[in-house]
């Protein structure tokens, strides 16, 4: 199963990292949900793999699953979601004050249109 | 005997539930392929549903109708997922199949993915701006 | 205020209300006087709050019509599968005769319609795919069948005769 | 025998979930894969199920509703993104 | 005073809420609020100073849970110092904030408060996922006051500062699972208890996860080659926003030593040295070809940050010391620096804060005078605190060896270097001017102007105050680099007082 | 405190010309006059004790761990310097009323000259050796802004501009040998740097300290190669140019070699250097000074010359050379300022100073032609003026070096020696004598006395230091005596010294100058064809402008805009951190046993692996990705509901759903299709690879990774003491709420920030694209299907009773308030797409900002009620409530912070997808208050 998670996550993260790479901003957030669910599932696994026993108390029970990085994993998937939302938003917004879909911006050294 | 009827549920649900997704690949039209999922949901989901309240209820002693509720809510919405299915593939092939669409039957009115409601298009707030 | 109308007012919708507070006991899986309380409140605030979504639910004329249309349903739902498997595992796909059919509506309120497109969806082998702009006709996809009428006049006569019992309606 | 029955469920959503992809995959239209995502969740419930009952544990319940309600929800926006571009409008 | 370490973090916390709740509509009301916030933040910011004054590790358990298992602020000077430098900046900023920029687009007073609880919080921390979330914090806060305002520049810029700070997340939390999964804890001083214990076959976990971590703290605090994002996310932003950004990369900074030193208990940073000299180096070339003063502001802030770090890769408390010491004042300088674009751009109808000349425009002498103040605090010349602060650093390098060398040539090549540039665009944008009427402007915005006032006076004060403020910081850093006491506090930490 | 207040007077007097310049310019003047009397006054006052050889100090601490101190010393150094500072600013103060335009701001320019002239007593006074960079910075500083102080001209901006570059780069050179020498020597007080000379000397880094102060000293005084800023500063008001260039910040170089003569004086170094150094700025200043038709650059031009010359001196390694070099500074001082001041009333009547249209203004102006000619005669070391004395002083010392070691000596001093009587002949014969030439339509005469007083009183003194040099000897003797040691014998000051060598080479300089200046026209031909390419400032601005250009490059190379670039760069890094990280460590071996693998697993992954791909394949047809990446999230949630993670697995499909949902309104305002003709970054395959490789290693590595943990203590204390069975809400709500309390701001703050992103769009250029902007695609004419409108409805209140439900047990079981939250916030969403925009928000009437700011209210509340009863933020409290009838009910306070989380959530989550949904209407899409299509036929209780 270790074997499977991890080729799972490696392609999530490779995919994710190819797609931040390209030039408009929507494949780069497709780019960046991969990379989160590649993310989640890393600080998952740092709990390691138990099968078929979940975190939930049980008297007698000792077996169960490294509850904490479950707990990280859902504070950093809620983070991650606040973020997209808040990324394409920007999105939308740039692409309508800019005119164009583009996640390059002019090089620094360009002088922007004089603005507030 | 309770072993009998979840064993026979949970093989009547793979059964009709496999029949469903083989047709998804197998049918040659989509609106045909349309028809996989409800066979899936009704007897395939509904089949392993209630072998698993009888499981949990007779072999475990902890009834439990929560099985029940995701039963209702498949229920519920697998219909409003295929008409708006229909729907998007009616509008999506509105050029080719339009002719070939039998009419609702009253003269003027057409079915709702191609024509507007009788109220909006009267007062003509209907599309853009 | 009638008292009537005070209950009303409390309980838009009582059948609702009582369906909530099952449901409630349904998700605890615990049948105590706790849970039974909590439901019912629920069941009460639930509907209160949600009042405005809702505006004005049929009333149920019949409810043994009710239960004898979800019998009828629930085997023709049953014996439409093993049919519909037959034709999905054993006929060509070619051979299929896959047609419109439209259902004329003699139905008008929204429940009742949406019921019956429902049924007609889950009953394997017809799927209702659209309404008439006007809501007088619904347009149903049929996988396979020989004779459409036949189909049709089935639907009219095995559902929405039922459903028109069941809402009372017919005289719209 | 319900661990067989279970063993052979398992197997034949498992399959379903493979042709599910399969469609997903090839198309052609996108309401073909949109469809084929729907069944895929409904066979997902499906798989949930059993496996709770293979496993004995009804801890499975509420993901089998969750999914439930996003095959209902993602479903429903894409056609309405279909149709009408604006899912809410 | 049991709870003062975590009030830093719930004033402008609630603050804020009540600004969601209520004030909307209501941009007086907010603004009272944020006073209010600013004053009670500095006055708690001041009682934690006093508290930790004489070398006491403030430990406070949060929901009362032991070390590791619940999370811990912890105040030491480091951190109080660093707190009351953002309350002190936050408060200031506030004056532009009112008069010019809290209208131009909604919320932002609330954002304004998020942030600062965003910062407080990562400089208080104890705890390396909640530093995530904290980082989190103020960075969300961050990218909803840079937009303020709108702008194709400033938003497309934005986007990629977006873009380049979540996956600096996503790398955060590769860390946070790799360093968690090896040594099981996520406290900085538990893990340097833990850290020795690791057995060698496990350390590689470790350590990828922590140097990865380490990337991300030089990510954040823009030390090249991860300074890319800077210039031209900071370099649009508003000035006010930019002014207060000028805090963020300290906190990276900030992290970095924490993590690094104690946590991991590496005996230095000397590593760091080259990136140091390489950062001074782009920040300054960047001041020269910088085509704005927005960008210029932002080149300055990576140079002022190439300085800090050849400050804190050194070894010894003194380096460090002067390093921190020249983080406050860089801080500073950095915010005077962003806010004067702003007063420029908001100034100059056509040109804007292009470093170009152009119409005489009203208050150019003005701001002149300071963007010539702050140029000197910048370069580092004499009297203002930069001086100070680079003389204090160039004395606390042994000349010894190529490094020692390297380090005094960087820092003296690049201040002449910065010499050129701020004295290129100061006498392009405040002499070159057609004419000596001033041509209808807009009119100079008055709380800018004393924010910026404020800021130069406050490098000045720093600069007076040195001996006091070095001294403090030289313990400072001795803390870090002897953790000793700050892991035994936290550590150890009894119950609840 | 003296020495003291004589510094601070003029810097802190610097504020009172702005101040009194409103009423008026003489007042102004009086302004400026005053702190500078006052501070001479008290400079005066300290004369005898200085004299008497016990110089006056004064101390304060500043930063005293690094050397840093407020020390000031009065000896006889400082005290000449300090008199000359003083005495000739406030000539040149009343000078500048007269010569600056009424329009012009005299009161900031008064203010710069007082900054500057306590710079200046700062350098000359500091007893510390980086309290001295401090002000010589400060001069620098202060006299940019003289310099450019007509801003409108591009040369003074630009003058300004380069000797700020290269006084300011000395300085910081200066800086650096500074704080060694004090390091070397032990000591940072200036006073006590010759008690160490033989330590400072043996020590290692002599060389570099000399090199460095050289490089402050020569760079300040405008010594060769760094000559060229000075002649370019002459772009600067006229009474600037007198003030730094004859009197004041030139000769902080000369000051600071005389300072540390007693350190590094006689060493063959020094010697080499600064002699070399000297004498060759000398020479090369004479000769361009003679060539020079702007009366400003010959004088410019000549102040090198003679800094060159006083330079030589310093370097001479003889104490009476020092006294030579000290005379010349005082005399210098003198004639060249009252130079500069002709010059500047002859550039103030004729509105030019070019030598080619001016001539014989005496017939118009004589009695500016008598100072000037006076001045000048000067300068050309004429007997009997005060230029003489020094000249032959000099000469006496420069010849008095053996043929065999100073022959180059000789020969270069008799060069320039002629050179500059020939320029000085030049400026009066050419500018006073001979035909009267004056640009075309003015007319010249001599000025109001406000500018030739001042120039008069130095002429004056001119002439009675040439008669009587003894004068000022006392003053040298003193300075000298603080520079090269007490006790010595000082050459006797006299006009006549009788015949000698000097007096030989003086009359030759005389006579060969004279005949420069007849041969001047065929001269200046022939130099200027072999004229030096060299061109100081041409080759500084053109280095400045390569320098800005390969900035430009590199920056642009380095901030290129190009996302993908940073992302390859920053990726790359990380991967680089990795290895260096794991390398760190070594030999580890899996330790755990492996999971066994189950065919349903390898199914799911198959198919995420296949969506995975197929999403970077399809990426272009953006729906279709959309769709794929949703799929893969179903796996991803699989995943965690596999590996025992139920709550995981229900947040994340409840988040992947709101996802769907959202990037679905976000697609309908962006394009389609990805644009196919932008290239990717290079590489991009490769780094992305590399990196799943080595993020798949590591998860494996973990995950076969045994090692302690945390576990243990949450699942022993999570029911006892957290009061739920479900440890990972327990750890959510109670052990780390803090982090929650975060999570949920950062989801609050996001919500606050979509919001604002959105309402911006409803003004500016935003709004007129979003009004011009159409969706590719041809829509469906009905909006609400009637079936999923009522199915919405009678869902709704049953999701709701399982949002009770979720969150409620949420504690004890998968839920909480997150996913309940996501859960309720989907409820409403299905009835949003269900019946509408326009009728579920009327129907919800919800303000998700009172929502957000509730909820971070309710979870900060119940954190902080713990704090009323003592306990620290967020601890809880938990335990069995009995209800009558019912029995105990089990209540925990994490309950009440598990609401706020609910609240925030689904206030933040509804604002993002209602704005975004809202943003239609800005692009003109008409809203729809009908809930469904076709509108149900029988009249309703329905609002509409
Ligand atoms: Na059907
Ligand atoms: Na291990």
């Amino acid at each position: 199963m270790e074997v499977l998670f991890a080729v799972l996550i490696g392609a999530l993260t490779a995919a994710g990292v190819y797609l931040c790479c390209l030039r408009q901003v929507f494949p780069v957030v497709l780019g960046l949900s991969l990379l989160s669910y590649a993310t989640n599932l890393f600080v998952f696994v740092a709990g390691r793999l138990t099968l078929g026993a979940p975190p939930i108390w049980e008297e007698g029970v000792t077996r169960f699953a490294d509850p904490l990085p479950q707990a990280l994993v859902l504070t950093a998937i809620v983070i991650s979601f606040g973020m997209t939302a808040l990324l394409v938003v920007l999105a939308i917004r740039a692409r309508f004050e800019a005119g164009a879909e583009r996640s390059d911006a002019p090089a620094v050294t360009e002088r922007p249109e004089v603005e507030r | 005997m309770a072993d009998v009827l979840i064993a026979l549920l949970l093989l009547v649900g793979a059964f009709f539930g496999l029949v469903g997704s083989w047709g998804l690949v197998r049918l040659p039209q989509t609106m045909q392929r349309l028809h996989a999922p409800t066979k899936a949901t009704t007897l395939g989901v509904g089949g392993v549903l209630l072998a698993s309240m009888v499981y949990f209820g007779w072999v475990r002693g902890e009834w439990s109708i929560h099985e029940l509720l995701i039963t209702l809510f498949l229920f519920l919405t697998a219909p409003v997922s295929a008409f708006m299915l229909a729907r998007a593939w009616l509008h999506r092939e509105r050029g080719r199949r339009r002719a070939t669409l039998p009419r609702p039957g009253a003269s003027g009115v057409d079915w709702g993915v191609y024509q507007p409601p009788p109220e909006e298009s009267g007062n003509g707030v209907e599309a853009r701006r | 205020m009638s008292v009537r109308a005070r209950l009303r007012r409390w309980l838009p919708h009582p059948a609702l209300s009582l369906l909530l507070t099952l449901t409630w006991v349904a998700l605890q899986n615990e049948f105590a006087a706790a849970q039974w309380l909590m439901g019912a409140i629920l069941g009460v605030a639930i509907p209160q709050l949600l009042r405005p979504f809702w505006p004005d639910p049929p009333p149920v004329r019949s409810w043994r019509a009710v239960l004898a249309y979800a019998a009828v349903v629930l085997w023709d739902i049953a014996k439409a599968n093993v049919q519909v498997a037959g034709w999905v595992l054993l006929r060509r796909p070619e051979t299929l005769r896959s047609t419109w059919l439209v259902v004329p509506l003699k139905l008008r309120i929204p429940e009742a319609i949406t019921l019956l497109a429902g049924t007609i969806t889950m009953t394997p082998g017809t799927v209702s795919c659209d309404l008439a702009a006007d809501g007088s006709a619904l347009l149903v996809h049929c996988l396979h069948t020989d004779d459409a009428a036949a189909t049709v006049a089935e639907i009219k006569t095995r559902y929405e005769a039922r459903l028109v019992r069941i809402f009372g309606e017919g005289e719209a | 025998m319900i661990e067989v029955a279970a063993w052979v469920a398992l197997a034949a959503f498992g399959l379903g979930v493979l042709l599910c992809a399969w469609r997903l995959w090839r198309g052609p239209d996108l309401v073909d894969r949109v469809l084929a995502m729907d069944t895929l969740t409904v066979n997902v419930i499906a798989l949930i199920v059993t496996w709770g009952i293979w496993q004995g544990s009804s801890v499975l319940f509420e993901a089998a509703l969750f999914f439930a309600m996003i095959g209902f929800v993602s479903t429903v926006a894409f056609c309405r993104y279909v149709l009408r571009g604006q899912i809410i409008e | 005073m049991a709870h003062l370490p975590v009030l830093p973090v719930l004033i402008p916390a609630v603050i804020a809420a009540v600004m969601v709740a209520l004030t909307r509509q209501d941009v007086v009301l907010a603004r009272v609020l944020a006073f209010a916030s600013a004053a009670a933040q500095l006055a708690v910011a001041f009682l934690l100073l006093a508290a930790v004054r004489e070398g006491e590790v403030l430990v406070y358990r949060l929901g009362d849970w032991p070390v590791p298992y619940g999370i811990a602020l912890v105040a030491d000077r480091l951190s109080a110092a660093m707190v009351l430098l953002t309350a002190a900046v936050g408060a200031v900023l506030l004056f532009h904030a009112v008069c010019a920029w809290d209208r131009r687009g909604r919320h932002f007073h609330p954002l304004f408060q998020f942030q600062l609880m965003g910062i407080h919080g990562a400089f208080l921390t104890g705890d390396f996922f909640n530093l995530f979330v904290f980082f989190e914090v103020m960075l969300i806060a961050s990218y909803g006051l840079m937009v303020h305002g709108g702008g194709a520049a400033r938003l497309t810029n934005a986007m990629q500062y977006m873009v380049v700070n979540l996956i600096g997340s996503t790398l955060f939390l590769f860390a946070v699972a790799l360093v968690y999964n090896a040594a099981g804890t996520l406290n900085f001083a538990d893990l340097a208890l833990r850290v020795p214990t690791v057995p060698a076959s496990d350390r590689g976990i470790l350590m990828a996860g922590g140097v990865l971590l380490c990337v991300v703290f030089l990510l954040k605090a823009a030390v090249v080659p991860l300074q890319f994002w800077l210039p031209g996310a900071y370099g649009h932003a508003p000035g006010v926003a930019a002014a207060l950004f000028a805090l963020l990369s300290k906190v990276g900074a900030y992290a970095l030593l924490r993590f690094a030193l104690v946590g991991l208990g590496w005996a230095s940073l000397t590593a760091l040295e080259p990136l140091a000299w390489l950062t001074l180096l782009v920040g300054a070339l960047g001041v020269l070809a910088a085509p704005t003063l927005g960008v210029l502001a932002g080149f300055a802030a990576i140079a002022s940050i190439g300085v800090l770090f050849v400050g804190l890769a050194g070894a010894e408390a003194a380096r460090l010391g002067a390093g921190l010491y020249y983080l406050v004042h860089s801080t500073l300088t950095g915010a005077a620096l962003f806010v004067l674009a702003d007063l420029v751009r908001s100034a100059r109808r056509k040109e804007g804060d292009a470093v170009l000349g152009g119409q005489d425009f009203a208050g150019r002498a003005l701001l002149g005078a300071g963007f010539f103040l702050t140029a000197i605090a910048a370069v580092g010349l004499p009297p203002l605190s930069g001086f100070v602060g680079k003389l204090a650093l160039l004395r606390s390098i042994p000349l010894e060896g190529g490094a020692g060398a390297a380090s005094w040539a960087f820092v003296l090549v690049t201040s002449f270097l910065l010499l050129l540039g701020l004295s290129r665009a100061g006498s392009r944008v405040f002499w070159k001017t057609q004419g000596d009427e001033a041509v209808a402007t807009r009119g100079l915005e008055a709380g800018g102007v004393a924010a910026l006032a404020l800021l130069l006076a406050g490098t000045f004060a720093w600069s007076l105050a040195a001996e006091p403020a070095l001294a403090y910081f030289t313990r400072a850093a001795e803390a870090l680099l002897e953790p000793g006491v700050y892991v035994q506090a936290v550590t150890g930490a009894g119950v609840f007082r | 405190m003296g020495a003291s207040a004589i510094v601070a007077l003029p810097l802190l007097g610097a504020i009172l010309p702005p101040l009194f310049a409103r009423a008026g310019r003489t007042p102004a003047l009086l302004a400026a006059l005053t702190p500078s009397l006052a501070a001479l006054a008290l400079l005066w006052g300290q004369g005898a004790a200085v004299f008497s050889g016990e110089p006056v100090v004064a101390l304060a601490p500043w930063v005293p761990s690094l050397g840093l101190e407020w020390a000031l010393r009065i000896d006889g150094l400082g005290f000449f310097f300090a008199s000359l500072i003083l005495a000739i600013g406030v000539l040149i103060f009343i000078y500048s009323r007269g010569y600056l335009a009424g329009n012009e701001s005299l009161g900031t320019f008064y203010a710069y000259l007082l900054l500057f002239q306590g710079a200046m007593l700062g350098v000359v006074l500091a007893d510390n050796l980086l309290l001295l960079p401090v002000f010589w910075e400060l001069t620098s500083l202060s006299s940019f802004l003289l310099i450019g102080f007509w801003r409108h001209l591009q040369d003074g901006r630009r003058g300004a501009r380069l000797a700020l570059a290269i006084t300011g780069a000395g300085g910081l050179a200066l800086l650096a040998g500074l704080i060694l020498l004090g390091e070397v020597a032990g000591t940072y007080r200036i006073s006590e740097l010759a008690a160490r000379r033989e330590v400072i000397l043996a020590a290692p880094l002599a060389p570099v300290i000399l090199a460095l102060i050289l490089l402050g000293a020569f760079t300040k005084s405008a010594q060769f190669p760094f000559h060229f800023w000075l002649p370019h500063a002459m772009a600067a008001p006229t009474p600037v140019s007198a003030y730094l260039h004859s009197a004041t910040m030139v000769k902080a170089g000369l000051y600071l070699l005389a300072r540390l003569w007693p350190v590094f004086g006689q060493t063959d170094a020094w010697d080499a250097w600064v002699t070399g150094v000297g004498a060759a700025t000398m020479l090369l200043g004479a000769v361009i000074a003679f060539f020079k038709d702007d009366l400003k650059a010959l004088l410019a031009y000549s102040t090198v010359s003679h800094l060159g010359l006083v330079t030589m001196l310093l370097g001479l390694g003889s104490p009476t050379a020092v006294f030579a070099a000290m005379l010349h500074i005082l005399m210098h001082a003198t004639f060249k300022a009252a130079l500069f001041m002709n010059t500047g009333i002859v550039d103030h009547e004729t509105g030019s100073r070019d030598l080619r249209r001016l001539g014989g203004l005496a017939k118009v102006m004589p009695g500016t032609a008598g100072l000037g000619t006076l001045a000048a005669l000067s300068m050309a070391g004429v007997p009997p003026l005060n230029g003489f004395v020094s000249k032959e002083e000099m000469l006496a010392e420069a010849l008095a070096i053996r043929w065999g070691d100073g022959w180059l000596l000789w020969a270069i001093v008799v060069l320039a020696t002629i050179f500059s009587a020939a320029y000085a002949f030049r400026y009066f014969s050419a500018l006073f004598f001979g035909p009267l030439r004056l640009p075309e339509g003015r007319r010249a005469h001599d000025p109001p006395a406000l500018l030739w007083g001042p120039p008069l009183a130095l002429v004056v003194a001119v002439v009675v230091l040439g008669l009587w040099p003894g004068l000022a000897e006392p003053l040298l003797v003193a300075a000298s005596a603080s520079a090269a040691g007490s006790g010595r014998a000082w050459p006797e000051l006299a006009l006549w010294h009788g015949f000698g060598a000097p007096l030989v080479v003086s009359v030759a300089a005389f006579v060969c100058g004279a005949a420069l200046v007849w041969r001047y026209p065929a001269l200046s031909r022939r130099a200027l064809a072999w004229a030096l390419p060299l061109d100081g400032r041409r080759m500084f601005f053109a280095a400045q402008t390569g320098l800005a250009r390969g900035a430009h490059c590199l920056v642009v190379r380095l901030h290129s805009g190009v996302l993908g670039r940073y992302v390859l760069l920053l990726t790359g890094v990380s991967l680089v951190a990795l290895a260096l990280g794991w390398g760190m460590g070594e030999g580890w071996r899996p330790q755990r046993p492996p999971t066994p693998v189950n065919g349903l697993a390898v199914i799911f992954v198959a198919i995420a692996l296949v969506a995975i791909g197929l999403v970077l394949r399809w990426h272009q047809e953006r729906l279709r990705a959309v769709l794929l990446t949703g799929a893969v999230g179903l796996v991803v949630s699989l995943a965690f509901l596999h590996a025992s993670a139920p709550d995981l697995a229900l947040t994340q499909i409840a988040v992947e759903a709101v996802t769907t949902v959202l990037l679905l309104l976000t697609l309908f305002f962006l394009p389609q299709h990805d644009a196919a003709s932008l290239p990717k970054p290079r590489g991009a395959a490769v780094v992305a690879v590399l990196a799943g490789l080595v993020v798949g290693l590591l998860a494996w590595v973990m995950m076969r990774n045994e090692a302690p943990t945390l576990a243990d203590y949450f699942w022993s204390r999570s029911v006892p003491e957290g009061g739920g069975s479900n440890v990972v809400n327990v750890i959510l709500v109670d052990f780390r709420g803090y982090d929650t309390y975060g999570e949920i701001t950062v989801l609050g703050i996001a919500g606050l920030v979509i919001y604002a992103l959105l309402q911006g769009m409803q003004e500016g250029v935003a709004r007129k694209n979003l009004h011009a902007w159409r969706f590719p695609f041809a829509l469906s004419a009905t909006r609400h299907p009637l079936p999923f409108a009522v199915t919405a409805r009678v869902m709704l209140p049953f999701l709701l009773t399982a949002v009770v439900y979720v969150f409620l047990r949420g504690h004890n079981a998968p839920g909480g308030g997150f996913i309940a939250a996501l859960l309720v916030t989907l409820a409403f969403l299905i009835q949003y797409m269900a019946s509408g925009l326009s009728w579920t928000m009327q129907r919800l009437r919800l303000d998700a900002h009172l929502w957000i700011g509730m909820g971070l209210l309710v979870a900060g509340a119940t954190g902080m009620a713990a704090m009323v009863f003592g306990a620290p933020f967020l601890r809880s409290a938990h335990g069995e409530v009995p209800v009558p009838g019912i029995g105990p009910v089990a209540l925990a306070s994490a309950m009440g912070f598990d609401l706020g989380v609910l609240l925030t959530v689904f206030g933040a989550v509804t604002l993002a997808l209602v704005q975004l949904a809202f943003l239609g209407r800005l692009a003109g899409f008409a809203p729809n208050r009908t809930p469904m299509d076709p509108v149900r036929p029988r009249p309703s209780s329905e609002g509409g």
